[in-house]
């Protein structure tokens, strides 16, 4: 009874405030203050976890390195400093020293990497006058240890803040990353069908007078994955021209292969993030497209967003708050799964399994296909082949590692859109097997 | 926060007075209100299924005692001290499955009380099925009848009642 | 009021019996007299239907050429009678009749192939001497023409009639079909995993002291699929061995794959259906495997039976009658997907092509792959590669076609299990390209 009581009074006052937070308050720990009980789940994601596929497998310490896991990867990244160390994420809470320890960094960075890995807006307005994208903009020329300094100098090294998902006025979720708010205006203005995102349409019906504005047009529940969006996509991250979220003729696998084709580096050149270090094709990387893949499944057009099953309600005596540890469904089954499929846990573990189990050998096929033809074009070469002879091969390279990036590098080892991976990977293991054939006629 | 003692304390004093009261009120509920909902929210923890009820298709038509509790006398009477002793139970301990399940037992009594009130629509299907233990579950494709929709629309899968009894039992 | 008067007697009396029905009764017409709702809508599978993929197309006369419209189909074909004629499905009604005008009958075709094709079951059982299994199990040694000639004197030349899928006793749904009876004994002798079919782990558990029987041991629900599960298989129907549902492995691809590999024809030789004209590679045929593929979906995890899709309840009156006008779901969203999934009929219809349209572009790059292996097996044997040397490569076409025409001779276009059938065809592209490597490597 006393337990009702306090519940109660519980309901009525939840958002009685101690302290003060602004748009400038990027210490997780003063809001913490107002909000205690997202604060404390907020901090477990410092915690280790551990799933099949997710979370991430060795020393507490640091996470074990994908490419020693999967050699074929290794090879994929040669000439690229992913080669050098690449390894499996974990919580939000180690973002930014991860991001500053990777022996990634002994190359040249670019300081776009800091707006995924850091409460950085203020830098941001800082830099532009008050004008964030303004900012945002001029921080791919600066070099990565030169922003980061900045950053914590100014006392924003923290990683992912409450700040950057919530209005500190009235605790709405809002979006606040300039390179995702961009990227949704290009994809608003294209004719590209999004099913995942119903104020996309309604917005094109409109006047189109405004651009397209996530913070203004779009649902709550579309911004329950907005704020992920911000972060876990697809990238061009480096100096040459600013971070950019490539969605201008849509989200899917084959739209954003067509952006960077139409992209043209500073040299003129057709785009590439680099060249492959044996064969010398022009590679296309992909990184983390779990909007991306999210937005072609099922889930995403039936409404289900990222947080309903990363950061599931979870009761707090007569309240409900929003779990911020995010991390895996699969550790909290019942309160990210069972709230919509009413199914025994066992069952949905079995369901989750057969689907990763089929995209994890079709990956480890791709990956196969795709050193037959690192072969070949290394024999070809030998055989003399002229780098003319072998252009269809290296075309077909990239296309392949492309699609085979796309669900290596997508964390939910296919589970955001099982069939729409499995999809991607058989083009990768189609046209890797192409390449081969290409390369093997040059073979004397 | 909590040292141990604390904790052990709290729990043996929930224990107490919550079974006392609780079982109380809600053996009350069920004897005398035992067809007003208002009964079952006496628990905010039914809240989200008395509010999906009330938009529900049978809002106006059937209250939760006549889907959920057995329309004899004696069966009626048995399900409610049973399900008043757990409910009670696991509410004051606060260790129940969340969300809150429907249990094969429980799937059972809902079923006939389908039945019950649609027999004529479903004859040709049931007439010989009323008995059978594997009559197909109507919340297999009717499951949004009570509360209205699950966000997948969908009931519970329906892996074989023989099986899933004995999971019960 | 008579109109209420009306349906108040019809709740009463719904078996009220005018004729009696035995197992001998095949004509639908005389059933019919009893359960004329049912009959009516059986009568309909007599009526054209089409959607995108489903129904047929060509004139109402005859349904179209699938070999016309999939030239590679047709050289897939090439030294089987299925590269002859081999047109689009459709209506119950017309089984019998499209059996028998098929131009594949310009080839002898074995009796086995009445199994699924009319009302057989007396004639089983007269060539057994009661035992039907007995009697089938003599039927590939006779002729079709024989076979269907007795089966039209003995007055049992109707299409699958009510008697195949009902007990005229109780009306309970029930199975009959031998080939079906012990396909799935010997899957419940096996330890192959089945969530779709909790009934056999139930079986593996007890005693085993009887063979599983799916008229005892299995649920209503899952004898919903069951009754379509005795005809929408995979099989070998020749006149070599007894018509077998290969299901001792397990009802995914590969396990079946297993089977025939296990099988020996009695020439000793290992199993194949025929021989490829240009290739010479000893090819195994797939034919419409329904039941299988969708046992490794979703749907079929979820309880979700054929039934609930292709023959939904429908109101009549006061009372509900399964709707036996069994066709696309597509034609009647309504009643086939909506009881389950409340979203607007034309989001269904876009869900259902999204996913059918991945698969068919997928089953194209497919065919695409294995013409390029025909070429080049063709383009080695000019160069003079020996049968010695191509071995591997058609190995491989084996391997790549049985995936190839798996998926293709599946009636739902991927929709019964959308990431499972993305799988099949990603293998089928891999191997044909893995084929046309080894091909192209002999050509001097
Ligand atoms: C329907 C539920 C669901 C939705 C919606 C969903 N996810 Fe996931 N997500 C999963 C599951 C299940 C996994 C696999 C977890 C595992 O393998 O342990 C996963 C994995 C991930 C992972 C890797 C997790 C880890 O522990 O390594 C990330 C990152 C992720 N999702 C981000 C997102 C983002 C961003 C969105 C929205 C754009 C999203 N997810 C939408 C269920 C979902
Ligand atoms: C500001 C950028 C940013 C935002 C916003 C963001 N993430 Fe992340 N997320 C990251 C980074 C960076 C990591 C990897 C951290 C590391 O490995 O050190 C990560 C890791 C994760 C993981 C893996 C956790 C684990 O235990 O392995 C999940 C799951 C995840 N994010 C889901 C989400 C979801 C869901 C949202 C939105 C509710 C979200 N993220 C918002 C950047 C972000
Ligand atoms: C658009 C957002 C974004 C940008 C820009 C970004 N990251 Fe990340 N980063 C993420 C997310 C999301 C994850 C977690 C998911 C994953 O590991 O795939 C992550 C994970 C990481 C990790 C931990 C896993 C690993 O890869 O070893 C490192 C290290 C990292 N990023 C470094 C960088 C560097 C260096 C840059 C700049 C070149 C950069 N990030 C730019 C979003 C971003
Ligand atoms: C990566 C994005 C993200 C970050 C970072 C984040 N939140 Fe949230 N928060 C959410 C989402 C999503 C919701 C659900 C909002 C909704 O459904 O309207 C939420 C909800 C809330 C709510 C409303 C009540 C509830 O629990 O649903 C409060 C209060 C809150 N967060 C506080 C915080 C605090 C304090 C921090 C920092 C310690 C924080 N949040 C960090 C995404 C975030
Ligand atoms: C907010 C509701 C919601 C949540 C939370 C949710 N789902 Fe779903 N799920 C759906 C809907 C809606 C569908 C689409 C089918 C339908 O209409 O029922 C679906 C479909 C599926 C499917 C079949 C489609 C496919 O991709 O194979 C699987 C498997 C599944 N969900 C698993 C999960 C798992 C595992 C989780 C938790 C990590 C989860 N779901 C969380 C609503 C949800
Ligand atoms: C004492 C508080 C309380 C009251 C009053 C109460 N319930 Fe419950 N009910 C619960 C709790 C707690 C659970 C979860 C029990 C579990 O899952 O172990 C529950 C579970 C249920 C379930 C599904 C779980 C199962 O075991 O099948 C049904 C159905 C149900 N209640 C119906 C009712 C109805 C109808 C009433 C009113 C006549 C009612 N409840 C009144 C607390 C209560
Ligand atoms: C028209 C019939 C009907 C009425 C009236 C009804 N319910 Fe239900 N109830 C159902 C069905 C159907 C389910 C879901 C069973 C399933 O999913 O297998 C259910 C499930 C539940 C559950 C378990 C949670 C779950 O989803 O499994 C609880 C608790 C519950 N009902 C409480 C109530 C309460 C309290 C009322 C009155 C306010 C009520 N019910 C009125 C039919 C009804
Ligand atoms: C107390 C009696 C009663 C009980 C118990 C009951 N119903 Fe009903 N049901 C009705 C009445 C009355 C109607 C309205 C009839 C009409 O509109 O023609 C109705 C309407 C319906 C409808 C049509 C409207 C809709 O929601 O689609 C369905 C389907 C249905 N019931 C199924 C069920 C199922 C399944 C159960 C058990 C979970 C159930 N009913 C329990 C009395 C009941
Ligand atoms: C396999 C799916 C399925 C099952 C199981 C099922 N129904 Fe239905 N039911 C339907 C469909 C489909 C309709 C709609 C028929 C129509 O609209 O013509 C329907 C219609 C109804 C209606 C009439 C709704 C109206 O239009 O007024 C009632 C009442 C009903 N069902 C009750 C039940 C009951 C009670 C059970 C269990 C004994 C049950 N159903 C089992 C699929 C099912
Ligand atoms: C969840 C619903 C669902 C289930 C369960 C289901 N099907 Fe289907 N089936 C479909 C859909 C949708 C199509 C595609 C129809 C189209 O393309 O017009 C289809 C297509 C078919 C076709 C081709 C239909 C045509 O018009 O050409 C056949 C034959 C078929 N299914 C048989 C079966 C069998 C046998 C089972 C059970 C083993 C089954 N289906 C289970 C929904 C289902
Ligand atoms: C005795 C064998 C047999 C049984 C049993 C059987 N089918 Fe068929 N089915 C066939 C044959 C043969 C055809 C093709 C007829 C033709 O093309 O002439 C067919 C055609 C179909 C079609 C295509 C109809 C169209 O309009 O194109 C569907 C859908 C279908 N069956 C579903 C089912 C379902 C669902 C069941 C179980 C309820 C079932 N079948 C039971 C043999 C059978
Ligand atoms: C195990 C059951 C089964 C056996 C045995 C069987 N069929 Fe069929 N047949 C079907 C089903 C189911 C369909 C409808 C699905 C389809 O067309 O793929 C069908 C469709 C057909 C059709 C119409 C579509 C087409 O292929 O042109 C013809 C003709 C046909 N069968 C002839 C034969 C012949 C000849 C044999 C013997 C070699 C045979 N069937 C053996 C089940 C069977
Ligand atoms: C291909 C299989 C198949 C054939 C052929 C078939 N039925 Fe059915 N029938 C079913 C299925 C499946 C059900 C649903 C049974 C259940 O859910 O228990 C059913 C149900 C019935 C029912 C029970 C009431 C209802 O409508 O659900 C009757 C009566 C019936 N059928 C009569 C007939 C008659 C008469 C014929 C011949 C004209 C016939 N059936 C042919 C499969 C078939
Ligand atoms: C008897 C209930 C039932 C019926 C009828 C039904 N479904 Fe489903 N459907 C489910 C369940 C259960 C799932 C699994 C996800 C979940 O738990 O919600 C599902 C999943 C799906 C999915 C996502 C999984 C996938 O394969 O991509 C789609 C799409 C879908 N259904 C479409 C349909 C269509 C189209 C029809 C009608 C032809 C249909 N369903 C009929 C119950 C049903
Ligand atoms: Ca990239
Ligand atoms: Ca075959």
């Amino acid at each position: 009874l006393f337990n009702i009581a306090e519940r109660k009074s519980e309901e009525k006052t939840p958002y009685e405030r101690l302290v003060e937070v602004t748009e400038d308050t990027t210490d997780p720990a003063v809001w913490g203050k107002n909000w205690p009980k997202q604060y404390d789940s907020y901090k477990r994601t410092a915690l280790a976890t551990r799933t099949r596929f997710g979370g991430h497998g060795g020393s507490e310490a640091l996470p074990e390195e994908k490419i020693e896991r999967d050699p074929w990867l290794k090879r994929m990244f040669k000439g690229y400093a992913f080669s050098i160390d690449y390894r499996d994420r974990r919580g939000h809470a180690y973002m930014l020293e991860d991001q500053e320890q990777t022996k990634r960094q002994t190359k040249p960075q670019s300081g776009s990497c800091m707006h995924c890995h850091s409460s950085i807006m203020p830098v941001y307005r800082e830099l532009g006058d008050g004008d964030a994208l303004a900012g945002m903009n001029k921080t791919h020329a600066m070099p990565y240890k030169e922003l980061n300094e900045m950053v914590h100098d100014m006392g924003h090294a923290h990683p992912v803040s409450c700040v950057d998902c919530h209005d500190p006025e009235s605790m709405q979720i809002r979006v606040t990353r300039p390179a995702f708010i961009v990227g949704m205006q290009r994809l608003a203005e294209s004719d590209a069908p999004v099913p995942a995102i119903p104020s996309i349409d309604i917005w094109r019906q409109g006047s189109r007078s405004k651009p397209y504005d996530p913070n203004e047009d779009a649902t709550r529940n579309e911004k329950r994955s907005f704020v992920c969006g911000q972060c876990h996509v697809e990238y061009y991250c480096s100096s040459d021209f600013p971070l950019t979220f490539p969605w201008s003729n849509g989200l899917a696998m084959e739209n954003i292969e067509k952006e960077w084709n139409d992209t043209k580096l500073s040299s003129g050149e057709r785009f590439y993030d680099y060249k492959h270090k044996e064969t010398g094709a022009e590679i296309l990387k992909a990184q983390h497209p779990e909007f991306e893949l999210w937005s072609q499944g099922i889930h995403a057009r039936s409404g289900v967003s990222c947080s309903d099953c990363h950061m599931p309600y979870m009761r707090e005596g007569a309240s409900k708050v929003s779990d911020h540890w995010v991390r895996s469904p699969l550790l909290n089954v019942n309160r990210s799964c069972q709230t919509c499929h009413h199914v025994d846990e066992k069952e949905i573990l079995a369901r989750v399994d057969a689907i990763q189990q089929k995209n994890f050998d079709l990956l480890q096929r791709g990956g196969a296909a795709l050193m037959d033809l690192l072969d070949a074009v290394e024999a070809a070469k030998q055989a003399g082949a002229s780098d003319e002879e072998l252009k269809p091969a290296l075309e077909l390279q990239r296309k392949a590692q492309w699609r085979l990036d796309y669900i290596a590098a997508e964390n939910s080892m296919g589970f955001h859109a099982p069939q729409e991976a499995a999809r991607i990977l058989a083009e990768a293991a189609d046209y890797a097997r192409q390449g081969q054939v290409e390369a093997t006629k040059l073979i004397k | 926060m909590f040292n141990k003692k604390a904790i052990i304390f709290a729990v043996l004093l929930g224990v107490l007075i919550g079974i006392g009261a609780f079982t109380f009120k809600y053996a009350e509920g069920f004897s005398y209100l035992s067809s007003d909902p208002e009964v079952c929210v006496n628990c905010h923890i039914m809240t989200p299924q008395y509010d999906s009820w009330q938009k529900s298709s049978h809002h106006t038509v059937a209250v939760c005692v006549d889907c959920h509790l057995p329309h004899d006398f004696f069966g009626k009477y048995i399900a409610k001290a049973e399900n008043g002793w757990h409910h009670s139970k696991a509410f004051t301990l606060q260790n129940f499955h969340e969300p809150i399940m429907i249990k094969e037992k429980n799937k059972r009594i809902l079923q006939d009380n389908c039945i019950e009130c649609h027999k004529d629509m479903v004859h040709e299907l049931f007439k010989r099925d009323m008995t059978e233990p594997d009559a197909v579950s109507c919340v297999h494709c009717h499951a949004s009848v009570g509360h209205g929709a699950l966000p997948t629309s969908i009931g519970g899968a329906d892996r074989g009642v023989k099986r899933e009894r004995e999971d019960y039992d």
